[in-house]
């Protein structure tokens, strides 16, 4: 499902190298349910954004879904992310389109029957307890309720793999629960799970294999 | 799918607002600008043709031929290259035009004791006797040479001349048309340039859900197409206005200045050239959004 | 210092009327250190624009150090916020200027001696221990470092109120503590500060005095 | 502070890129356009006054008066509203002037026993008479009423042509002057937009912080009137360059085709005009860009 051999991630700014991931090597199988954890800058991010190519790394190997990523051609990485959900950290909501539209965009331009949007879009926002707020705009929610549309968006595509950056970042424990119960339900129905944190509180409460990343290296691999 | 691209289009338009206007209203003006230079052209040689059609030279003879030898003597002359006709002249018909010219002073030529004029041969130059000077000048040195000619009247000027107002034409229509050229650059890169800008994050997602190239492209193409689209036609619609209006005021002042009796618009197909400059021109701006990030 | 009576907020989306604070009476004295709570979408960010006039209340009267809000004319709006620095959930870097560029921004603008400059942002930055990332962009720090940096801006112009929005909520926990010791030295310097989260426990955590909000309501002031 | 405005205004332009740029080549065309017109103008303008103090009215005498009445029938006529000066042409003169006009038929001349030519007044009409063919045709009345003379020739056609082509030259100055401010006015309202948009964050951030409000909108304004500034001198460098390069070429062919012996340029004031404009231009573009929130 997902493969990484020896990666390795680093920056230039300036004249500084920083090297954000170092020599990191781990396997996830169809079905896992994985946490990666670590404090702020560890890499976790970085990481995430190698896995859907968004980024390439600077030296190791990738296969995300039987894809080898660094040989992969446009048309390729465009059909491999059709397969993924992602939660990003930064939510990347539309601002000016409402909660309900930026969903359905997605399933738009990725070619969604258009008679089975509506239902797919208010499915998801019901998953995610935010059906109410289905016709505001970005800028009128709650960071917390942007996080949510933002899972809403990942899931709405009922993805292989769902990469979730931080999804309860912002949100109140009770929330939180909610989030994490919503997530838990998308892998019930198979889809695999990797799931960032910072807190390392939550890998412990989710009770699942824990990835804990420092300072750019794997420093533990349980569960 | 194609309705929500076009939908997605109209969307960008909207929000882009005062600038989309902006560059509508851009490729308005400069096709505008590029139809009236076109009719403007167009109308300019048609006058400077007229010009040159009115040219005579005319070669003066030693003495007033045998009526008989007059075809033979004109079928010569038709004979030297750059000559497209040639008519006679006899010496009571010079007497009668000079009556005509002098007008007001025409009562001297009534106090004549005989008719002092010489018989003439009128020629009308072919185009390839105005194409350049030279041409001109070989022309007139042939008919210098015909042994019944005493002179020949009508010099390269008239071609020079001619060839002066061809160049100078040519140069406004350079100077216009590289002015054009450049404004309608400017305005697709402006476009270009903001459409890309306003749909920055949508390109972004689109991308990274995994959305097919053409969707990503499409909508870019389409809102640059209809804004070169809704341009053209506004551009047409006002050289049509503009014509309308301002022919009938146009045409008598045209004629009293460049002896052009009537002025001709642009054919229907050239308009529809213009519509479809001004599409493929705003297309061109939508599809080069992606090179210019 | 900050005084509320009888505050209502109501958004309007489309049809729909959201109560964002309903009814909100409180005052802060100089000095004090209040924490505000609730959970995600209780209305801790609308009552933070209210305090720096972003926004004005539907109801009610607000004055923060001495100025009637309701009445203030845009000078003394002005003048106002130079006295204020916020931490913004959003951290609102500027993208294009590097964290010693948007620090030293702030001081630019509201007309700080140019000689002093270079030696304030760096106070400001070791304060935040993110001095060695001052020459990167906004899109090379880590969510975390974005939210220090921007807790840097907040304090680099010593302000006698400093309203701090989640500053910690994308940090993980060592890091957070230390963000608390930042923040609690600028307040035994002398700032008045506020400080909201949606993480109860924290408050908890900081012994302080609490004010918690529930769906727009104040439903607890107590420490 | 002024340098940090100035820095922050540059910052801004770098960053617009080629948005900016085309902004500032727009400004350049506008100005240049204007410029070129200007000068056009004016040089036809010259040429109009030129030939329109090459018409001639003619009185023609009944007889040819005796030498020492002239001077006061010359006084009598240029009494006469309208006529700025009068020359008598006798009966001999007018003989030589008509074999100059015939050329190649002047033998004509030489054959005539008696001169059959009348004595005449020439008349150069003020600009009075110029100004309004109604004018024009009540100084040819008054002179048509005086005992000595026989028939008047010139007609109000003149300066009905003149008032012609005063009218082209408005119509086509209004033309271009409508397009390029509709065009300046884009440009502005564009380039606004675009400062604007690029300028959002940063002008909230200010406004947040509490930043007096000239420290917010000075550095629009600077960067409006930088890029006016630059699109203006190049406009005028452009200008001049072509100025140069053209002029040499083009005033032997004016000559030919409009008698003017020579061209005149834009002078240094209206080149700092035409700066000045554009700075203004861009200026105000700035300066518009909080009101176009
Ligand atoms: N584009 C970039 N250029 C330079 N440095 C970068 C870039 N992206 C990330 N970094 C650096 O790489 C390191 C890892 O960043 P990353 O965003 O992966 O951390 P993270 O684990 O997601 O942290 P957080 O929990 O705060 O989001 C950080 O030091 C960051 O500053
Ligand atoms: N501009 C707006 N227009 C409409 N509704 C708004 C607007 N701003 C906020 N709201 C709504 O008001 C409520 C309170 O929002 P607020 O951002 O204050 O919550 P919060 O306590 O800061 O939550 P979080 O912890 O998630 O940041 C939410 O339901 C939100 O959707
Ligand atoms: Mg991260
Ligand atoms: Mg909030």
């Amino acid at each position: 499902m997902i493969e990484l051999q020896g990666v390795w991630k680093t920056f230039s700014v300036g004249p500084v190298k920083v090297p954000a991931l170092s020599d990191v090597s781990f396997r996830v199988t169809r079905g896992e349910f994985v946490v990666l954890t670590g404090p702020s800058g560890a890499g976790k991010t970085t990481l995430l954004r190698l896995l859907y190519r968004e980024d390439v790394p600077s030296e190791g190997e990738i296969s995300v879904l039987g894809q080898e990523l660094n040989s992969a051609r446009r048309r390729e990485v465009a059909a491999l992310r059709r397969s993924i959900g992602i939660v990003f950290q930064d939510s990347k909501l539309l601002p000016g389109r409402t909660v309900y539209e930026n969903i359905a965009f997605v399933l738009r331009v990725t070619g969604t029957q258009r008679s089975e949007i509506t239902a797919r879009v208010f499915d998801a926002l019901r998953a995610v307890g935010l059906s109410a707020r289905a016709q505001a705009y970005p800028a009128q929610l709650s960071q917390g309720e942007a996080q949510r549309a933002a899972l809403a968006r990942a899931i709405v595509r009922r993805p292989t793999l769902l990469l979730a950056d931080e999804p309860t970042g912002n949100i109140d424990d009770a929330m939180a629960a909610e989030i994490h119960d919503v997530i838990k339900d998308i892998w019930v129905s198979g889809t695999t799970v990797l799931f960032a944190t910072h807190q390392a509180r939550l890998a412990t409460l989710l009770k699942r294999r824990t990835l804990v990343l420092e300072g750019g290296r794997l420093v533990k691999d349980q569960g | 799918m194609l309705g929500f691209l076009i939908a997605e289009a109209l969307r960008d338009l909207r929000r882009a607002g005062r600038v989309a206007l902006s560059a509508m209203l851009l490729i308005t003006l400069a096709l505008a600008a590029l139809g009236a230079f076109w009719t403007l052209t167009s109308n300019l040689g048609d006058a400077v043709a007229k010009w040159r059609d009115r040219v005579r030279v005319i070669v003066y003879l030693k003495s007033e031929p045998d009526p008989a030898s007059v075809p033979a003597l004109l079928a010569r002359v038709q004979a030297v290259p750059g000559v497209a006709s040639a008519t006679y002249v006899g010496r009571t018909q010079a007497l009668a035009s000079l009556k005509r010219v002098l007008g007001k002073d025409a009562t001297v030529v009534d106090h004549l004791g005989a008719n002092p004029l010489s018989a003439s041969i009128e020629i009308a130059p072919a185009a390839s006797a105005s194409a350049s000077p030279e041409a001109a000048r070989a022309m007139l040195a042939r008919l210098a040479e015909f042994p019944e000619a005493e002179e020949v009247a009508g010099s390269a000027d008239w071609v020079e001349r001619l060839s002066e107002w061809q160049r100078l034409l040519a140069f406004v229509g350079l100077g216009i048309g590289g002015v054009l050229a450049l404004a309608a650059i400017l305005t697709v890169t402006t476009a270009t340039t903001l459409v890309l800008h306003a749909r920055r994050q949508e390109t972004e997602i689109m991308r990274l859900v995994g959305a097919p190239e053409f969707v990503i492209r499409l909508p870019l193409l389409l809102q640059g197409m209809l804004q070169g689209l809704v341009g053209a036609v506004v551009a047409v619609g006002l050289l049509v206005g503009a014509w309308r209006l301002g022919a009938p005021h146009f045409e008598p002042l045209i004629e009293l200045t460049l002896g052009l009796p009537q002025l001709t618009f642009m054919p229907p197909v050239q308009l529809a050239a213009l519509v479809v400059t001004g599409t493929l021109l705003g297309g061109l701006g939508g599809w080069l959004a992606r090179a210019g990030r």
